[in-house]
């Protein structure tokens, strides 16, 4: 970390971003108070994925895709089977919907238990990792690491395993797992309850900094269920598309600092990922996670970033019920074996959208004899960065006398509580220009 | 001869007395095919099986098997033989099971298989028709059962005929189910039934099997060898799945604090290149040519020198497993058919 | 009776181009041998933790090499760190970074970001084993949480963990899974490295050669079973590029 | 009264090691340490002079390792040479006078010394080989009169890498042991033969009638020196040889030392030439 101040003013210049996925770099330089620069840049090597895509077979792909990103490979896989399946007119049965929601849950509860837990837990109890954490509050971090053994099973008994889930394909599922398999994990899920409650009550107790900034932000939305797969684009001004158009509505472009793709819906930035979704959704949650907003004090009006987390927590309670009664129907019915259900035409476009942990993921695919021809991704942390940066600029001052030891650790736990996957994001490109 | 009738209506309740006091490990469908494993519902046994991806010697020598635990730098003989009832076995298979038997028995026996086979009762289960189009049993002599094979069940139909071929086959079906004793008409009914099998197992050998040590013996320098490496994989697919193959590689295993753990064998392959490594790097069967040879020699060859009993039971798994289409037969027939070409061995290194 | 138990191993994780799947498979490995924490001390793991030593004696290197500053990192790493192991297929052998087509990486750039991309500094996703010397490969896309324990428990006995040279296939035999390719699907599992237990092939997928080629691999006959299995395919050609494009590209010359 | 090795091994497990100690350590070059092991009370050894013992290091592994020193020596004690080429080996390496081990054995057949007995000696070992054969050494000197000639030609890569250095001295000095060094890379201080060991055969002569030839070494070495060894006029009969072979269990179960239906842990590691040459992948 190189720091130096002047009077007042901070210059903050930290290269080595921690708990966080990916390399990020933060800088920050006030002048009189003012500030003359605010950036997050992404110091992370550039992977072409998307440009990789291209030409390969369509069944490979979400299997290329899932390689975007090892913590949130099952959105993308997710994503990608979506894109597929609409370009070639492929409906999946229901059994197969209800598989893939349950690794999804799986996924979600994973990635929240590791954010919440193991990357943010740590900055409110003064520590500087969970390691240093497990020292002193050992049966928090063993928590954690129960309930995350439990998700990652979750997708590793219906896809083998979580990072680069495998046996969920275009059409359908390669492998089932054995309803007996599916019935130890319902009971283990009803076991998690307790683990789940001692999580609300942890946070419950925990005091976000506090920032307001009303901002736009966007979510998946469907009128059965909370959405996390499919769905139209919902905004909090009100705006509801079909996914096919997500282009005019999220239009992604180049910011010349930061070489991750930023994106900005109506030219203005917005929020995605777990408030966002509770913002956009709360009204589908399950009874039990409403009843944990309630307890977190979290409302749909929230415009505080730093409760993410508590939204995240929400999710958590949500996500467990739901894979409860996704279990119970799937041991009450027995599974059955399937054939993946084969395309109807070579080629065609498609738009796969799911709300990946960080928020709304598009795969968008032109397939031309059975090969991708070309493919478009959008990424949820790429979505949030100008927003984080705009939460930045108004939180800079508020809490420049507060010096720079004190700005810099609430930035940088600012950064963390919108978990930004930097991996994703940079599915593109790279900068460092320090 | 004490010969019983067990009508098929009855398995379930047989397998049910039997799992009181036994583990019983039979066939049962897995994974679209069919494997040996515990029955643990009466349900799940599967006697109209084809055949196995791996044979049922794994009920004897498990494919990982723990030698003795150490703790804190102490072995400790770790004894896990579990009584079990080996149910529904292929004649082939216990041709093999013999030839294991006389494998790991000798001076000194393998303590682990010993006293796994001690507390192991053999169902037989006599096959009526080949069990898959690589299967040639009846070539190698193995379409019969061999001789002491605990219980031995014959397919009548509505029916299986259960020979008591040991006294502790006769204690375990009294113990398990009381089943009637075998009518002059159900006796005529099974030579009908035996009568019938053989026509349907086709020869496959084109020579007696009685000369294969031989003609393994002289085409050691064939050239066959040579054009089956360039198709082998070097998988060892084939000795896993072979019912005679006895190799183990031998592993330690330890906990992170480096306190306790386990030594394990698992089973090995001679397909493999570091097989015959040994230190300094030198290897014996550098080749994939060379490897294959040794398993053939080893099938056809070896193992009726070393005990007696021919080390290929005919039961096809290989031929089925191996993705490079190289099987015993064909390898056989096609160094019969070049036999008058094989050169005198080029093997003997001094002169 | 056994080894002596030297203290505690420094060790730090780094990243370079990588999904960083194998880092958080080092986070999940936790769930199962929370004892990892008492047999080494993380000094550097940016993913998971503030704190930051640079005297560590273990280096895991996820990821590939893809930029020229990306080398003096390697290099520096390689300095300090007594063992430097490669964490994960993008490490190993490229992964999937390296698996592009053979794709020039400024059409790629372009392609993916237009004109405003040309100032990001890019170049061919390489192992991180072509700059600097690699002591012991963890393999895999991820790796497998139980090899990469075994791996820290050869390393704590002071020795360098080895690889199995089996193919895939031959854990798929002991699994008595049914085999992919005579079900007409495309499977890497007869010149791909064991070590996963055939996972992909257990979970009705063909094995993709995460791992790697396998010593003495038969990469023709492989071919030849394609072709004699209605393979032959871009469905099968896509599958040896996606993780093998430059071992084969090797054992070709 | 003592139980023999082998006795407790047959009553628990003959893959059960017994937990001995070393007793002390002596490092004879870069690569190779001599062990002295202790047995535990009450346990004895009771090996022939070629066969070895399954040496074990818990959390790593098992290796095969001659014993080095002759039962007319044993004192209690035993002797193992040991090269530092891999896991177990290196592992060994590091442990200290009072460590534990665990020892398995003794295995095989070693060197039928009654056939030997009457007889001139040639005694041909190449490297490590000294280290089986060093036990064979040690009983005919400790019965010198039963034996003719004896013989000793002795090779290694460098002088750095002589076995043994004090005890070849003093055989030499012996005098009713004739000892004959050879190596391949001179260094300044050597003044002896330089060659390979085969190019000692020359400067030695013998009656092929009543000579036992034995030779141990790495696997390329024997197709030389048998070559030398039958140019001599020895019966196929009298050349002995130990093979070396990957081991995993020591007693004919793990099929990894098997040449035809042989299984050279068992049958072997010391062979006749006569036996096995009829075994194309014994050599
Ligand atoms: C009867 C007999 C007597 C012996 N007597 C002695 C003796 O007195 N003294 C002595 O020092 N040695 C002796 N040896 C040799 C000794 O047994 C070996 O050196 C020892 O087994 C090596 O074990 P290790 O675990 O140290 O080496 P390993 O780790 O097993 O390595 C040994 C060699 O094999 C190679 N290797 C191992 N595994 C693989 C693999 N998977 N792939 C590729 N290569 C591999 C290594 O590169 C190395 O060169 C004897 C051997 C036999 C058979
Ligand atoms: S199964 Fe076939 S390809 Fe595999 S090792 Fe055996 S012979 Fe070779
Ligand atoms: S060699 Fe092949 S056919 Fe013969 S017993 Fe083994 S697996 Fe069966
Ligand atoms: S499915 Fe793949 S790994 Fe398994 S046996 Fe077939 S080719 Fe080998």
């Amino acid at each position: 970390m190189a720091t130096v101040e002047t009077r007042q003013d901070v210059h903050i210049d930290l290269h080595y971003l921690t708990r966080i996925e990916g390399h990020g770099h933060l800088r920050i330089d006030t002048r009189r108070g003012d500030i003359e620069r605010c950036e997050l840049n992404v110091v992370e090597a550039p992977r072409f994925l998307e440009a990789m895509l291209v030409g390969r077979p369509h069944a490979q792909a979400p299997h290329l895709a899932s390689r975007i990103c090892g913590i949130c490979s099952v959105s993308h896989t997710t994503a990608s089977v979506r894109a597929v399946e609409k370009a070639l007119g492929i409906e999946v049965s229901p059994q197969t919907e209800d598989l893939r929601k349950l690794a999804f849950y799986g996924e979600i509860l994973d990635s929240h238990i590791l954010h919440a837990y193991l990357l943010v837990a740590p900055d409110f109890f003064g520590q500087p990792s969970a390691i240093a954490l497990a020292g002193e509050q050992p049966e928090v971090v063993t928590r954690a690491l129960r309930m995350k053994r439990l998700a990652g099973d979750l997708c590793a008994v219906l896809a083998g395993r979580h990072t680069h889930p495998i046996s969920i394909a275009v059409g359908g599922f390669r492998h089932l797992p054995t309803t007996a398999t599916v019935a130890g994990l319902l009971d283990r899920l009803v076991e998690a309850r307790a683990d789940v409650a001692a999580t609300l009550d942890l946070f419950r107790d925990l005091s976000f900094p506090p920032l307001n900034r009303e901002t736009e932000v966007l979510a998946l939305r469907r009128d059965d269920e909370y959405a996390f797969i499919d769905g139209d684009i919902a905004c909090s001004d009100g705006g509801r598309w079909p996914v096919d158009r997500y282009a005019g509505v999220v239009e992604e472009h180049v910011v010349s600092h930061s070489t991750a793709k930023h994106s900005r819906h109506a030219r203005n930035p917005y929020m995605v990922g777990a408030l966002a979704r509770f913002k956009i959704n709360h009204d589908r949650l399950h009874p039990k996670a409403k009843g944990a907003a309630a307890a977190l004090g979290l409302t749909p009006e929230a415009s505080n970033p730093y409760l993410i987390t508590a939204a995240q927590i929400v999710e958590l309670v949500h996500c467990l019920e739901e894979a409860i009664t996704l279990c119970q129907r799937l041991v009450d019915r027995g599974l059955r074996r399937e054939s993946l259900v084969m395309p109807s035409h070579r080629s065609g476009e498609g738009v796969g959208v799911v709300e990946a942990p960080r928020g709304m993921l598009v795969h968008h695919y032109q397939i031309e004899n059975a090969i991708v021809g070309r493919a478009n991704c959008i990424i949820p942390t790429n979505q949030n960065l100008a927003n984080l940066e705009a939460d930045m600029r108004q939180l800079v001052p508020q809490i420049l006398p507060l010096g720079t030891d004190e700005v810099t650790r609430r930035l940088e736990m600012l950064v963390r509580a919108y978990d930004p996957c930097i991996s994703c994001a940079t599915h593109v490109l790279d900068i460092d220009y320090a | 001869m004490n010969v019983r009738i067990l009508g098929k209506q009855r398995i379930f309740e047989w397998v049910e007395g039997l799992q009181g006091s036994w583990r019983v490990v039979g066939p049962q469908a897995s994974n679209g095919g069919w494997g040996f494993g515990e029955i643990r519902s009466a349900d799940e046994i599967a006697l109209d099986y084809p055949t196995t991806i791996l044979p049922p010697k794994k009920a004897l020598l498990p494919t990982r098997q723990v030698l003795f635990n150490y703790c804190e730098g102490r072995p400790e003989i770790c004894r896990d033989a579990v009584p079990t009832v080996l149910l529904g076995v292929h004649t082939c298979d216990l041709h093999a099971l013999t030839l294991l038997d006389r494998a790991y028995g000798g001076d000194p026996p393998d303590p682990l298989y010993r006293a796994q086979r001690a507390e192991t009762v053999v169902v037989g289960l006599e096959c009526l028709r080949p069990c898959t189009d690589q299967a040639f049993c009846k070539s190698m002599g193995t379409i019969a059962p061999p001789e002491g094979v605990d219980l031995h069940l014959t397919d009548l139909g509505e029916a299986y005929v259960v020979e008591v071929g040991t006294e502790q086959g006769r204690a375990l079906l009294e113990d398990s189910i009381s089943l009637p004793t075998a009518a002059e008409d159900d006796l005529r009914r099974l030579d009908r039934v035996m009568g019938e099998k053989w026509a349907r197992f086709p020869n496959r050998l084109d020579f007696d099997v009685s000369q294969l040590p031989a003609l393994m013996l002289s085409s050691r320098s064939s050239e066959v060898w040579t054009e089956l490496a360039a198709r082998c994989l070097g998988c060892g697919a084939c000795t896993l799945v072979c019912p005679t193959c006895t190799c183990f590689d031998v592993r330690d295993e330890m906990d992170l604090s480096l306190e306790s753990g386990s030594r394990v064998r698992v089973w090995d392959s001679c397909q493999i290149a570091s097989f015959a490594v040994v230190a300094g790097g030198h290897n014996f069967r550098a080749d994939r040519a060379g490897r294959l040879r040794h398993r053939f020699l080893r099938k056809g060859r070896y193992q009726k020198k070393a005990f007696g009993l021919p080390g290929c039971v005919g039961c096809g798994r290989c031929a089925t497993a191996c993705l490079a289409r190289i099987t015993p037969i064909e390898t056989y027939n096609a160094l019969y058919r070049r036999m008058g070409e094989a050169r005198p061995t080029a093997t003997e290194v001094v002169a | 009776m056994g080894g002596h138990k030297a203290s505690r191993p420094r060790v730090a994780f780094f990243d370079f181009a990588s999904c960083e799947g194998c880092q958080l498979t080092v986070v999940d490995s936790l769930q199962r041998y929370p004892d990892l924490l008492e047999a080494v001390e993380i000094v550097q793991f940016r993913e998971a933790m503030s704190e930051r030593g640079e005297d560590y004696q273990v280096a895991f290197v996820e990821g590939s090499c893809t930029r020229p500053s990306d080398e003096a990192r390697l290099l520096a790493v390689r300095k300090q760190a007594k063992y430097v192991v490669a964490l994960g297929a993008c490490a190993h052998i490229g992964g999937v970074n390296a698996g592009c087509h053979g794709k020039d990486p400024d059409e790629l750039r372009r392609r993916v970001y237009g004109p405003a991309g040309d100032s990001i500094e890019t170049g061919e996703a390489r192992p991180i084993g072509s700059v600097i010397d690699v002591d012991a490969v963890i393999p895999g896309c991820p790796i497998d949480r139980d090899e990469f324990i075994r791996g820290v428990r050869c390393l704590l006995q002071g020795r360098l963990p080895r690889l199995p040279d089996t193919p895939v296939c031959y854990e798929c035999k002991l699994r008595e899974n049914e085999c992919l390719i005579r079900h007409g699907q495309v499977c890497l599992g007869p010149i791909t490295r064991a070590g996963c237990g055939a996972l992909c092939p257990t979970y009705g997928t063909g094995c993709e050669a995460c791992r790697g080629l396998v010593p003495d691999a038969n990469q023709a006959s492989l071919r030849t079973i394609f072709a004699e299995h209605g393979l032959a395919t871009e469905a099968s050609e896509a599958a040896l590029e996606l993780f093998l494009r430059r071992e084969l590209a090797v054992q070709e010359v | 009264m003592t139980t023999r090795l082998r006795e407790t091994l047959d009553a628990t497990s003959v893959y059960l090691p017994v937990e001995a100690r070393i007793r002390s350590l002596r490092r004879l070059t870069k690569l190779e340490t001599l062990f002295t092991i202790e047995l535990p009370a009450g346990v004895s050894l009771h090996h022939d002079p070629g066969q070895f013992l399954e040496v074990s290091v818990f959390g790593v592994g098992e290796a095969p390792i001659s014993i080095s020193s002759s039962p007319s020596r044993s004192n209690g004690t035993f002797e193992l040479c040991v090269r530092r080429v891999g896991e177990v080996t290196s592992a060994l390496h590091t442990l200290h006078a009072g460590d534990a081990i665990g020892v398995r054995g003794p295995f095989g057949h070693g060197f039928p010394i009654h056939q030997f007995r009457g007889k001139d000696l040639l005694l041909a070992p190449g490297g490590l080989g000294l280290a089986p054969l060093r036990s064979l050494i040690q009983q005919v000197l400790d019965e010198r009169r039963h034996f003719g000639r004896v013989t000793m030609l002795y090779g290694a890569r460098h002088p750095s890498e002589l076995l043994f250095t004090e005890e070849l001295e003093d055989w030499a000095k012996r005098g009713d042991l004739e000892v004959h060094l050879t190596v391949d890379r001179p260094d300044e201080g050597w003044t002896g033969n330089v060659g390979v060991i085969t190019t000692l055969f020359p400067k030695v002569q013998v009656h092929p009638r009543n000579t036992v030839a034995v030779t141990v070494g790495p696997p390329v070495m024997y197709r030389f020196v048998l070559i030398e060894l039958l140019a001599k006029g020895i019966p196929e009969g009298d050349i002995w040889l130990s093979l070396e072979r990957r081991m995993k269990c020591g007693v004919g179960k793990c099929g990894h030392c098997q040449m035809d239906h042989i299984f050279t842990c068992q049958d072997g590691p010391v062979f006749s030439y006569d036996s096995i040459k009829p075994l194309p992948e014994a050599l």
